[in-house]
């Protein structure tokens, strides 16, 4: 009987965890998440149904810590090389069961990607920030702070802005740094967040690289206030809310890896955060092959299952094709990140636009596909019960974050076709 | 200014009576729906059931087919259809749920009040729910959708489909069998359905038209949807279930094509109304939102536009498709079975063109507005959900196009 | 069964004199043109030059908008909108590039000869060439294209191109320079050309009529295209040429949105009437082709049921558009401005949707017939190839977006 | 300044041979091909203009031997492991060039792979053949004669039809096949053909697989009648006619791999036809980028290049996306060609569908995309002088052949859902 597990990978880009931590994860999924997931609509804002869900996976399987070096209670994935495809297999195991956890889950690595990974690890601000994550069984959610009102995702427009636009301030006084501004939007805000790392600038409009700034806020430091959540179309897992920071003092050592650095490895956040969409997209896209299996399987026309009409056939054939390429797509792409001695550094234009690449890529053909198949479906597609509807709804937010498709297609014909103004 | 005046609708002017009729729908739709849509979202209390009260019973719509000797409005002629596209037009811009309600409740209407299939029984039986009731009333069809089992009795199957439901002749009554019938609309609300039936000792298919309150039908537990949350569904039961011979509203396939080109027709009408608000939300958000990176407004910047531009140009086209569905139907042509199937086939391709459209216009328009386009505030995300969920329940478009093949290519047994 | 009477083409009947003329035009597509296809294929002498005549002369089709004290047919009124849809479908069926052709004289003639533009001077000019010359009369258009180069004068920019030629006045003539002009269709054997013209001290588009065998108008050598191959293009360069100011036959906006409506529902027309012919080719190779895994005939698998059912269906979509456009157009609107902005909007919208659903739905066709699809023997590969590149002649859809950006949200700068 | 090679290759993917040969074809292709293509529609009966291209390429330069054993005068490719890989670089060299020239080149592989690929390399009739193309400096070209009257792709509908539907018949008399039938459209020949593989049976009607034959037919032998080449919408390189054979008669053991093997390895032909398919197209693709690229910075709207314009880069931003995609796909399957020991073996159905889903995805991503080109283009992108026009025309084929896209779909669907019935 075939299963998601026949799906193409490319077998030598496989990591070394990935067959033993793919297995419980997904037990995790089918236990934990699958049963539960259609109610999760109902529960985005007390998260009574997800929160344990999150523990069970993040605590005590004790997957945010995988960052971290080992002997600060990591795994210490941060310095191995297969980051990427160790990463893409877990967040595409999430995903399959619901791609708002996976994005919670996901997300949480991004602001420690800027300390945790080689050649940029912060020892110091590694051993303060760990026992945070790794020393309970209780999920943790760490947030970019990066989107600001009337801002869109111009932050992540890197190459043009060079941060012009940052409104959020951090100015250093004696040891401390002090951060006012106003964010909107981050994943893991809305009050579930124990982390930020606040995307600022230390000259307001400045285009100078030495600029911007990298710098970690815990949020329970007096003058960090988060909003409730908002309510969205989907995406219950992840919650998103107002960040305000007012006159909040830190440790002038949490700044992430200084002038110009914390500008340079902020786009390997971006090319990480590629990587997880792309993850997100092929977890979804399997799933939503299982579920459309069973009901081919279980539904008749002519007194034939749905799998054996030619025409209906002809939509399963092009969801399984784009299941395939986008998994094959992410695999390459993590391996991109795997291996900079042959393709690349991450934060290089050439890497960080690729990703966006296939990111975009992923995206549309998703969103097309899934619509095509809850139309095969019928009145089912947009029953709750059938958890794909879900999936269109929750998938969506992948195709809008991080910029969305225009800013994708921009930065794609700025590197292949060298435009200067666009 | 109104946006409707942007697109050319058709090339005769409206009539007066409609000119009249969508206006007040329009101040409908701004004052007691959108108006307050910030606020109540889509509760049902609040917002919902207050609406389509107004739009049912104090605009008259419910009334509109029924002739005017049992109190209707008597616009039972297929000019009718002008009046329907450009109402259902002004409903969808409101809430697309309301307008599934209305296309789906005069589509029923179409099948035993017009003047070529005036059924006077059932209108007698019918107006006092109608005419007279004073409350809301709505009408749902419960078709022929897939089998989750190979049932026995499928051998007679009805466009590759088992019918929902068989009923028994009995003297001037029939008796009418069926369980896990799906109706198209509002399970939980309707006051009456028309169910396709498979009559015992014909092949023919008969649309029998089911009060709500009859014994025998029996409701499951409301389901939740992606979207149109004005029509609440559930499953239904047949067990037993009696009506009167009147019931039967149309044997055979002309009554059938009668049927879906004015559910078509409605379910058009409704999907460019909402693609109008899409479109409106979407204008909105591209004259106030900065670019900052090239310091210009979204609909300045020539990728935006184009994007933006590709929304307004699906919402002519489809405005242009409806209207001129619409002009086919006034001509009368439904009434004579060669013409209802050629017309019915239009119907078809122009309901699922306009559909399968404002989907990929509203996914672009999301896709411009990034998270706004996402959270509920906007609105922009509801239009998304309830205009797919209404093309979901066209029934899948790669079986749809087996009737197209076997129209244009007399193609057999699909 | 003629395959037109498939799909419902306008609410009212056709005027008798359309219906003969385009029983005329269908029996000369088929005798004339279909059935020597074979032998003669896309030959200039023994097929496309033959069958021009007939049409422009003995059809009198290029006089059609002459009025009758010129020796014209007369029908210089908007409601020829209808009979042009109709007679266009026919000759496209036959030969897209017969079509274009007379399109796009068509659209130079509405320019200059339309109850609400007649020029009288150029009536008389051109009666002759027109109306009594008794050969062929063909019109082509040069209007902004791209740069090759940063031109000079480019300041002064015509929805973001550079105009095609300069023209001053003096006294009562105009003297035109340009060069590398690219026109529409037909470079080589175009009569006139319709050229669009900076005016010197004007920042106003103005059409010049100029006869090609004007001194100082010279032609490049003949260039190879994809398809259309009645029209045999090449560049023009315009030497000081000189034309009487009567030849300026509009200037500005409204007078450039009129010349586009007619081009639009002109080369509209031509595509449903190939995307016909493509329906056509396909229904026959669907009910001949056996599938033999399947021991059935192409039309009756439910797959390639499925993708002949969508070229059906975009063939029935289009078809429906072409003749809304044509009643919109018919109701006199373009006369005043603010409706021929609004009229010309839609001309656009609507022929790049045909033109897009045509490109992609004879692509379907050529998948279902395989290599029947790409031989010359089965005609489909030169309707693929000739919509294509009618369609690359309308202009890039991405650029054109942005006059409907400006139309629909106000864009700027586009 | 950006080019074709900046668009990705699994780096650990590429062959050996690729850098030093990829360069000599590529050189070939700008000095022999490029410049005079534009004028090969004229040529499609005569090939005046295109044969000695063909010769430098295949005789000269040796293309035509490189499947053969070393020992033979090949280059020993079939028993490499990488011949897919490097025949994917070859053949996307060619189609930058030429999609025709491509396919006329990679389909006269098609027959020789029966005898010269390890496990079922055929010692005797390798040297029998390997002379005829490896003793010249003349291109040489092979066919498969597979397609019959009435009967389209059914042939290479495999799984299901078994060859049960084959016309064509061989006959054993004493140590002789006489083979009788009538094929149409192979590749290579309308009259250039040197070698035909022909497709036949043993007994027909028979699904015994065992009935199903591959022999090989010299074009010269007598009862070999090669009809006039068809008039098509591209493709001038490549010659297609009617094929009749009439009692011709060839050795016993001209049968390539005998019963049940000529059945079970021509699926690797199948593999090997994908495989090429994907090349050609990416190929095209890549030129057709540098075409575009050239285009819209040498024209102007609004006084800047047009790559300058947001809405036309994101035109341009889609086929740099899809040719990056479809090329790293090609990669991936010329791999798991190379590779049957992690992926499995080339003629099993898991690799045959699978390289139908990717040849399927990237014809139909490139027909889309160059028509979206050629439109950007306006006028000039039906202009022949542009080239661009001609790959339109070129790979629609590549998008009808073997058995086009709905076959595609039905044996994807096949694989992946377990349907019974397709």
């Amino acid at each position: 009987m075939r299963t998601i597990d026949d799906f193409t990978r490319p077998r030598e880009f496989v990591s070394p965890i990935d067959d033993y931590f793919g297995k419980i994860v997904r037990q995790w999924a089918d236990e934990e998440v699958i049963p539960n997931r259609r109610r999760y609509d109902e529960d985005w804002q007390e998260h009574l149904l997800i929160e344990p869900a999150f523990d069970r996976l993040m605590g005590k399987l004790g997957l945010q810590r995988v960052l971290f070096p080992e002997d600060l209670g990591g795994w210490g994935l941060g310095h191995s090389h297969y980051i990427g495809s160790a990463s893409f297999r877990l967040m595409e195991e999430v995903a399959r069961a619901d791609t708002g956890m996976a994005v919670a889950f996901g997300v949480t690595f991004w602001p420690l990607i800027m300390i945790c990974n080689e050649p940029h690890l912060n020892r110091r601000l590694c051993e303060e920030i760990a026992p945070i994550f790794c020393q309970t069984e209780k999920a943790v959610f760490a947030a970019n702070a990066m989107t600001e009102p009337q801002g869109g995702a111009d932050i992540e427009n890197m190459e043009i802005l060079k941060g012009s636009t940052i409104q959020t301030t951090a100015r250093l006084e004696g040891d401390e740094w002090v951060i006012n501004g106003h964010k909107l939007w981050p994943t893991n805000s809305g009050g579930i967040c124990s982390l930020f790392g606040v995307v600022c600038t230390t000259r307001a409009g400045s285009t100078d690289l030495n600029d911007f700034a990298f710098i970690f806020v815990p949020a329970n430091h007096p003058g960090v206030t988060q909003g409730a959540p908002y309510q969205k179309a989907g995406m219950a897992a992840d919650k998103n809310g107002d960040v305000w920071f007012e006159q909040v003092r830190v440790p002038s050592y949490y700044r992430a890896c200084g002038p110009g650095d914390d500008f340079k490895y902020f786009k390997e956040v971006i090319s990480f955060g590629n990587l997880g969409s792309i993850a997100f997209v092929s977890g979804a896209l399997l799933n939503v092959y299982e579920i459309i299996k069973n009901f081919c399987e279980t539904r008749y026309y002519r007194n034939l299952p749905l799998k054996e009409n030619d025409a209906l056939a002809g939509i399963l054939a092009d969801l399984a094709r784009d299941t395939e390429i986008i998994r094959i797509l992410g695999y390459q792409y993590a391996r991109m990140l795997d291996r900079p001695d042959l393709y690349g550094k991450r934060w290089s234009e050439e890497i960080v636009t690729k990703g966006r690449v296939y990111k975009y890529f992923a995206c549309d053909r998703a969103i097309e596909m899934i619509g095509k198949v809850m139309n095969l479906m019928e009145a089912s597609g947009s029953d709750r019960r059938w958890d794909i509807e879900k999936h269109w709804r929750d998938l969506k937010i992948v195709q809008l974050w991080m910029g969305g498709k225009q800013l994708c297609q921009m930065e794609t014909a700025r590197w292949f076709y060298e435009c200067d103004t666009l | 200014m109104d946006c409707f005046n942007l697109i050319p609708c058709s090339a005769d002017q409206p009539h007066e009576s409609d000119i009249l009729l969508t206006q007040t729908l329009k101040r409908w739709a701004e004052t007691e729906v959108m108006a307050k849509r910030l606020e109540f979202r889509e509760d049902q209390e609040l917002l919902i059931k207050p609406a389509i009260h107004q739009l049912f019973v104090d605009f008259e719509m419910q009334k509109l087919l029924f002739p005017e000797e049992y109190g209707g409005v008597g616009l039972n002629r297929p000019e009718v259809a002008y009046t329907l596209a450009l109402s259902l037009e002004q409903v969808g811009r409101a809430d697309t749920g309301i307008g599934f309600l209305f296309a789906v409740t005069f589509a029923l209407c179409s099948s035993f009040a017009m003047d070529y299939n005036l059924n006077e029984n059932l209108c007698r039986q019918l107006a006092p729910l109608f005419c007279h009731s004073g409350r809301r009333t709505i009408g749902s069809l419960v078709l022929p959708g897939y089998d989750s089992e190979i049932k026995p009795g499928s051998r007679t199957l009805f466009h590759g489909r088992s019918y929902p439901a068989r009923a028994k002749q009995l003297g001037d009554k029939l008796i009418i069998e069926g369980s896990n019938l799906q109706p198209l609309n509002a399970g939980c609300d309707a006051d009456l359905f028309g169910v396709l039936c498979l009559l015992e000792g014909s092949d023919k298919p008969a649309l029998v038209v089911i009060p709500a309150e009859s014994r025998g039908l029996h409701r499951s537990a409301p389901q939740t949807r992606t979207g149109l949350a004005a029509s609440v569904n559930c499953e239904l039961k047949l067990d037993q279930v009696e009506v009167v011979e009147a019931n039967v509203v149309f044997r055979g396939e002309t009554g059938w094509q009668q049927l879906l080109s004015w559910l078509y027709l409605g379910m058009s009408a409704v999907t460019v109304g909402s693609l109008f608000a899409a479109y409106e939300i979407l204008r909105e958000w591209g004259e106030n939102r900065v670019i900052k990176g090239k310091n210009s407004l979204l609909k300045d910047n020539p990728l935006t536009a184009s994007v933006m531009a590709e929304v307004s140009q699906e919402l002519l086209i489809d405005r242009l498709l409806l209207h001129q569905l619409a002009a086919i139907m006034a001509g009368r042509g439904l009434e004579e079975p060669a013409q209802a199937k050629k017309i019915s086939i239009a119907a078809l391709s122009v309901v699922s063109q306009i559909t399968n459209s404002a989907e990929k216009a509203i996914n672009q328009a999301m896709e411009l507005m990034g998270s706004a386009g996402y959270a509920t505030e906007w609105n922009l995300e509801r239009y998304w959900r309830d205009v797919k969920t209404m093309q979901l329940h066209l029934g899948s478009w790669e079986l749809n196009k087996m009737d197209l093949a076997g129209f244009f290519y007399r193609s057999a047994n699909l």
